[in-house]
């Protein structure tokens, strides 16, 4: 797995700075992983790390979820929609 | 009738849509915003959303109150962007041949929509911000 | 806001009357004419209603509601006369800080507008019409 | 008590085919008299005196309540608004 396209949202855009980060995978890479490297790449967002539920293609995925190329994936934090 | 949007939530429409003739109760929730929360002054507030999923989710929360209430029809609107107080955040609209379920199926999507629709606030005080952390969304047990 | 009316209910003003900035959420009931009751096929409905009382009670249900439930405001309207199949007989808006409040207060609302405002409503079926009969009102122990 | 003026509504209204009657009652009578005395004058509302509560001055009372000269008087059908 080359890269993969993450969409931020809320204070996880807000910490970032980017509504969209690429992150280097490897293959086989599960949900768990993507969080950690995000982590890695951008320190300030490791305390919010276990809060974020993964989203692939618009729908929630567990954490050992293993990510494939082409998909869609957000990392969502806490909603509070209403 | 679905939607996230920016404009100004209009709740006309949205009855229209849901009542059918054999409607004899439409039950019709305002979410607004609300000058203070957790004894701070609020100033306004910021709502962010993951667009598409959010509208893909509006509609499955309102297919599971079809499949569990005796409903006509229901409809949902959420707005985000920035919202002033009293500005209303949120629409739903349940209709039912009577009351009881009217009722009880519009409480229910609210909270399904609270639970699930990746929406975020930001309140905006006037010595700072936060977003808002709500819900946890419940991921399917075990999928890979 | 209370009334009872033969025009046409309209709930904006309503919603704008109930709503403070304290409240996070408003909850509005309609009642509406449906088009079968009982298995039988109704055309229109006729409310008829002792109007005097009627608004009076309305206050009262409002009074009963504030005393029991944490709401901000509440506002009901009921329509007599004519009603064709779609339309609203019945409005009735409560707002709250928090959503749970609202739900409850406003089918409370509607409950006890059922159970003690004195208006009567007579279906009219292709081949006759009936004054539906449907709660006794409660009257006080005993007085004299 | 010379004589009560009585309101009516819906059925009872139909039934009678006024929306006010004027009833002779002996003083001291209660709103369990009044309904006899009504279906004594319109027999044809008799099914229906049971289900009668008689509101005064906007109030319901019950039915040994004791009516007095210049009350205002409603025999109430069971209600169906809403």
């Amino acid at each position: 797995m080359p890269s993969i396209n993450v969409r931020l949202f809320a204070g996880l855009h807000d910490l970032v700075g980017k509504r969209d980060v690429v992150l280097d995978l490897p293959d086989g890479a599960t949900v768990e992983q993507l969080r950690d490297r995000l982590g890695e790449e951008y320190p300030i967002v490791q305390p919010f790390l276990t809060t974020l539920v993964c989203a692939v293609d618009e729908e929630y995925v567990p954490p050992e979820y293993v990510l494939h190329e082409g998909e869609d994936v957000a990392l969502i934090p806490p909603i509070s929609g209403g | 009738m679905f939607a996230i949007t920016r404009e100004p939530l209009d709740p006309q429409p949205l009855v229209d849509a849901v009542r059918k003739d054999e409607s004899g109760a439409v039950a019709l929730f305002y979410g607004v915003v609300r000058n203070h929360n957790m004894g701070r002054s609020v100033q306004y507030l910021e709502y962010d959303a993951y667009e598409s999923m959010a509208l893909k989710k509006l509609r499955e929360v309102a297919d599971e109150v079809c499949a569990k209430f005796p409903v006509n029809g229901i409809a949902a609107l959420h707005r985000i962007g920035r919202l002033q107080i009293g500005e209303t955040s949120l629409l739903v609209a349940v209709s039912s041949p009577h009351r009881k379920e009217a009722f009880e199926a519009c409480h229910y999507a609210v909270d399904r929509i609270k639970e699930t629709v990746p929406v975020w606030k930001k309140e905006v005080w006037e010595d700072g911000s936060e977003w808002i952390e709500g819900h946890v969304p419940e991921v399917p047990e075990r999928e890979s």
